[in-house]
């Protein structure tokens, strides 16, 4: 079996819930582009999500077909994308995380400083910070594409367009040029990308 | 010899001092930032106490508070299906007349309370609610009014209000207004044919002390009592978290909601403002009401203007139904 | 059949009719300080002990302390909705970002 | 004092329950169990029996009312036929999940459509997945003592689950038949007060029924499948006392007769075993080496016991009367069992189903001599040529 590139986001519920499953779609929908075999999804444990809560988005992505489609959770992200700065404060945003792993966060402070927060980051092989919120401002709320549903608005316009520019500076998982082309704003790509500051650790 | 079953006397309070400290819907649920049931769930319970068995239907208060294998609840509770919370709370009630009587169970009778959602009241669950209080039991039902089905992702129930966006009910070129009916009026529809109920009240997160009297006073009452209380939903209705409780005042500022008793067929309306602000004023407050159109908010205006003429009771509103229109 | 024999792992048990014990004073099951991406800062001193920010909010996170005659905020619970903040009408409440603070939050491998 | 009487099904089970001091009831009326809650309502309004009588807005509530009732810490009684059942589906998983043993009658009958008053198994049948104890009386008699017995097994701290009692509409429940009633003091020693160990009481709270992690749900479901397992012990501890205190005769699980030497057999369960003790007793004047078997549980369904049984013959044909439509084989729930419960023993019989006694047509003995004769052929031949028979719809 091909390993199975994990890569999970972390959002605010009902704020940020629609743009996360657009981040999650925009890795998926680049990588497929790629020619590779990816899935993106919501966790449904986390669902129906709340105003607030932690929420985690997934995308996985492998050179040959994913076996372990079905199962819930990214329990080993090689990948984790923070969507709001102040979640990496309660959560253990790497458990289960391989080494050498890859963190991207949406903040406008330092990478010493969050650093700071993340007590196992001898985990991460480079930390990548990206102010998305100031490229791009959120979108309005929908829950028309969660659920199992269709997303109704485009994919890719708010605060995920900047990450997944700046994702796909910081792991080399994703060709920028398909992530531009499969995002709504694809400006806010190019910006993010440019903007993002990888650190290596 | 039958003992006699001994009910609660429950204390009117004055103000916001009077308020017990203690907490019995603890803190540690996964309700919303900003949660308005989450506050009328807080309001209840101090106005209960801990002598109190809460009936749970599903819903946002059985799923939010609930998940997982935690409860919140420092009194007993129980889950009920979302269709049969006055069902359910008939049998508990019944069982303690008859544990009472017999002796098996020595204490006052508890304050038997059904926290139900919009749906888990008069939709789905209306059959379970009108037989409780049709028949006489000492409990109360109380109505946490968030105008939809907010559990499962904010589809449109009967008390969801005309033209609001749901996942059920989305705008779109052929229904530009989102949700076309107007809700249901639920006091009105236990007050119509329900002989053992005495008191109906309704009452709003923006005004605690009030509420938390109306459920003292509703359980005084040996008998069944009904109350529907507003609770606006940062989720559902898109606004920001902080403004759960300012938007609930501007419900009753703009008369898209009443604060009234009605008791032993007696009106008494409590918080009526000297003059009604327009209802676009708490409408553009609100990302759910964000696609609709001029035309859209004066059939509203009007539904609101014919219900405020006599809250609570009958009248003709001048709203066609979707069959009429066609 | 009656060679039925099962072994249901510690994490995985419910118990009988999945009947729990209800909490005391807050429902360790379910901390949601990690909700906040701001909380509430109090001046004590602008105060008035007016108990609105105690009576509206929906998390049960503030409370008069009777002793010091003041309001005491309860972090690990506190999920940052800041109603008390907009119905404070002493305005001695302020938002503050989370990461501000450097301490006060317990850390969680779960989000529920 | 013991006394004898002449009771319906229906009333038997009313003076069950009154007998086993059921504290509340909850009543809503559908032919042909409504005779029931007639009864109890006049032992209540009478003051024979100290009892809330709640009339349920429908079988929906009647269930929910029992099974709030009995998280509450009260005995609950309730009943219900056909449609009814059916209508009450949602609620017998919560009532067996939060493992809550009250009672509910059942006066079976036919599903629509159309309107068919007359018995049929299929409507409690159909519920025979949701975690209730569930079994059918053959007399009276049986439903007055199986009503004492279900609440002694379903309340046992081993077992803590609701019961469907049930009984053959019209057959049982509305022909008198001669019924015991017992000595009060005899049935209190044999049953004692329920006592629920976490009853929804201010005095030491407790939460019902939260969400669980998804990965419990097997959990969960597991320990249903183990009270199922550890039932039948309960069952055979509560029979054989029963028999002690009120000299009874009941076999736990299934009840044989004429077997010991016999080569077919009928394997059958409520009022129709009756018509087949006489077509049995018929047939062997004739020489045919008949046997019947009857089924007192279904649920928890008494596997060896069943294999036991039914192990000596050569041919066994179940008598369905329930439809399990596109089912294995094509016709009736009880075969679907009966081999299940057989495939492993070295030697089988060879069995067969028949669709008999559907929609309240009578079983007629006539129509046992037919089964009787399409089993000696099984039995000749060592199998069967088809594995479902709709009696009276055959080809010639």
């Amino acid at each position: 079996m091909a390993e199975v590139k994990q890569v999970t986001i972390w959002a605010r519920g009902v704020t940020q819930d629609m743009e996360g499953r657009h981040l999650s779609l925009l890795v998926a929908n680049s990588a497929d582009k790629d020619g590779k075999f990816v899935q993106a999804w919501d966790d449904y444990a986390d669902l129906p999500d709340r105003v607030g809560v932690p929420l985690r988005k997934y995308a996985r992505i492998s050179e040959e077909e994913i076996e372990m489609r079905y199962e819930y959770e990214n329990k080993q992200p090689n990948v984790v994308i923070v969507m709001d700065d102040t979640i990496i404060k309660g959560m253990d945003i790497l458990h289960g995380m391989p080494k050498g792993g890859v963190l991207v966060v949406n903040s406008k402070r330092s990478a010493d400083d969050l650093l700071k927060f993340i007590p196992n980051k001898e985990l991460l092989s480079s930390i990548t910070v990206v102010d998305a919120s100031g490229i791009a401002a959120d979108v309005a709320v929908d829950f028309m594409g969660s659920e199992g549903g269709v997303e109704v608005a485009a994919v890719g316009k708010g605060i995920s367009a900047p990450l997944a520019g700046a994702a796909s500076k910081a792991t080399g998982l994703l060709k920028l040029e398909s992530v531009v082309a499969v995002a709504a704003n694809k400006e806010g790509v190019k910006q993010g990308a440019e903007a993002a500051k990888v650190k290596k650790l | 010899m039958a003992n006699p079953v001994k009910t609660q006397n429950l204390e009117h309070i004055k103000g916001i001092r009077k308020v017990p400290q203690e907490e019995y819907y603890v803190p540690g649920h996964r309700t919303c930032q900003g949660c308005g049931p989450a506050l009328v769930y807080k309001l209840v319970s101090k106005a209960t106490g801990p002598n109190s068995i809460f009936l749970g239907p599903t819903g946002c208060m059985y799923v939010a508070n609930t998940s997982y294998l935690c409860s919140p609840w420092a009194y007993p509770w129980m889950h009920t299906q979302i269709t049969n919370g006055g069902a359910v709370a008939s049998g508990i009630e019944a069982a303690y007349q008859v544990l009472i009587r017999k002796g098996k169970y020595k204490g006052e009778l508890p304050n038997i309370v059904v926290m139900a959602g919009d749906g888990g009241s008069i939709d789905i669950g209306l059959q379970a609610m009108s037989g409780m209080l049709y028949r006489g039991h000492d409990a109360l039902f109380i109505m946490y009014d968030n105008e939809s089905y907010a559990n499962t992702g904010i589809q449109t129930s009967p008390a969801t209000p005309y033209g609001a966006n749901t996942t059920f009910t989305p705008p779109g070129k052929k229904i530009p207004e989102g949700k076309v009916l107007f809700p249901k009026d639920p006091p009105q529809m236990v007050i119509g044919s329900h002989p053992a109920v005495h008191y109906v009240a309704t009452a709003s997160v923006a005004y605690p002390v009030d509420l938390i009297n109306k459920v003292r006073k509703a359980l005084n009452y040996k008998g069944p009592a009904f109350l529907h209380l507003h609770a606006p939903c940062p989720k559902g209705w898109l606004f920001d978290a902080k403004k759960t409780v300012e938007i609930a005042k501007l419900a009753i500022q703009t008369g898209m909601w009443v604060n009234y008793e009605w008791e032993k067929g007696e009106y008494t309306y409590q918080h009526t403002p000297k003059e009604y602000k327009p209802v676009k004023e708490y409408m553009k407050l609100q990302k759910r009401f964000d696609h609709l159109t001029d035309a859209h908010i004066a059939k509203m205006q009007a539904f609101i203007d014919a219900k405020l003429k006599a809250p609570g009771k009958p009248i003709a509103v001048p709203v066609q139904g979707p069959r009429e229109m066609a | 059949m009656s060679d039925f024999k099962f072994k249901i792992p510690k994490h995985l048990e419910v118990p009988m009719g999945a009947v729990i014990p209800a909490p005391v004073k807050e429902n360790p099951g379910m901390i949601t300080g990690n909700w906040r991406t701001e909380r509430p800062v109090i001046d004590h001193e602008a105060c008035t002990l007016c108990l609105n920010c105690f009576i509206f909010c929906p998390d049960a996170c503030w409370h008069l302390d009777e002793k010091t005659e003041k309001m005491m905020w309860n972090a690990r619970y506190c999920k940052g909705c800041m109603i008390c903040v907009n119905e404070c009408p002493a305005d001695c409440l302020t938002p503050q970002n989370e990461l501000d603070f450097p301490k006060g939050v317990v850390r969680l491998d779960k989000p529920f | 004092m013991a006394k004898e009487v002449f009771y319906s099904g229906c009333a038997a089970a009313a003076y069950g329950a009154k007998f086993s001091r059921v504290e509340v009831i909850s009543s809503y009326p559908i032919r042909p169990y409504t005779g029931i809650m007639m009864e109890l309502s006049k032992l209540v309004a009478n003051g024979d029996l100290d009892a809330e009588f709640v009339h349920g807005e429908g079988e929906h509530a009647q269930v929910s009312i029992a099974y709030g009732a009995s998280a509450a810490g009260a005995r609950a009684y309730t009943g219900s036929s056909g449609v009814g059942v059916t209508y009450a589906m949602e609620c017998y998983s919560p009532a067996a999940g939060g493992r809550l043993p009250c009672q509910m009658a059942i006066a079976d009958r036919a599903l629509d459509p159309p309107g068919d008053f007359g018995s049929e198994h299929t409507d409690v049948m159909s519920a025979r997945d949701q975690g209730w104890i569930m079994g059918w009386a053959e007399t009276p008699q049986e439903v007055f003592d199986n009503t004492i017995m279900y609440y002694r097994i379903g309340e046992d701290p081993r077992v803590m689950l609701p019961q469907f009692c049930c009984q053959d509409g019209y057959f049982v429940s509305h022909i008198p038949g001669k019924v015991i009633l017992p000595d009060q003091k005899a049935v209190d020693e044999y049953l004692p007060p329920y006592n629920n160990p976490h009853p929804l009481d201010p005095t030491r709270p407790v939460s019902h029924g939260p969400q669980i992690f998804p990965d419990q749900g097997p959990a969960i479901d597991l320990q249903r499948a183990q009270a199922f397992l550890d039932t039948p012990k309960v069952i055979a501890e509560a029979v054989k006392d029963f028999n002690k205190q009120f000299g009874r005769k009941y076999s736990p699980f299934v009840e044989e007769y004429m077997t010991d030497d016999a080569d077919i057999a009928f394997f059958i369960m409520g009022g129709h075993a009756r018509t087949a003790r006489f077509a049995v007793n018929h047939l062997r004047k004739k020489g045919v080496k008949a046997g019947m078997v009857k089924l007192r549980f279904v649920r928890p369904w008494p596997t060896e016991a069943v294999a036991e049984a039914l192990s000596k013959f050569k041919a066994v044909g179940t008598i369905e009367t329930s439809t399990s439509y596109g089912g294995a084989m094509r016709g009736g729930n009880l075969i679907h069992e009966v081999r299940a419960s057989l495939y492993d023993l070295p030697k089988r019989p060879a069995v067969t189903s028949f669709m008999a006694g559907l929609g309240g047509e009578v079983v007629t003995l006539n129509e046992f001599y037919e089964m009787a004769k399409i089993l000696t052929e099984a039995a000749k031949s060592g199998k069967v040529k088809k594995g479902v028979y709709w009696l009276g719809f055959e080809p010639d």
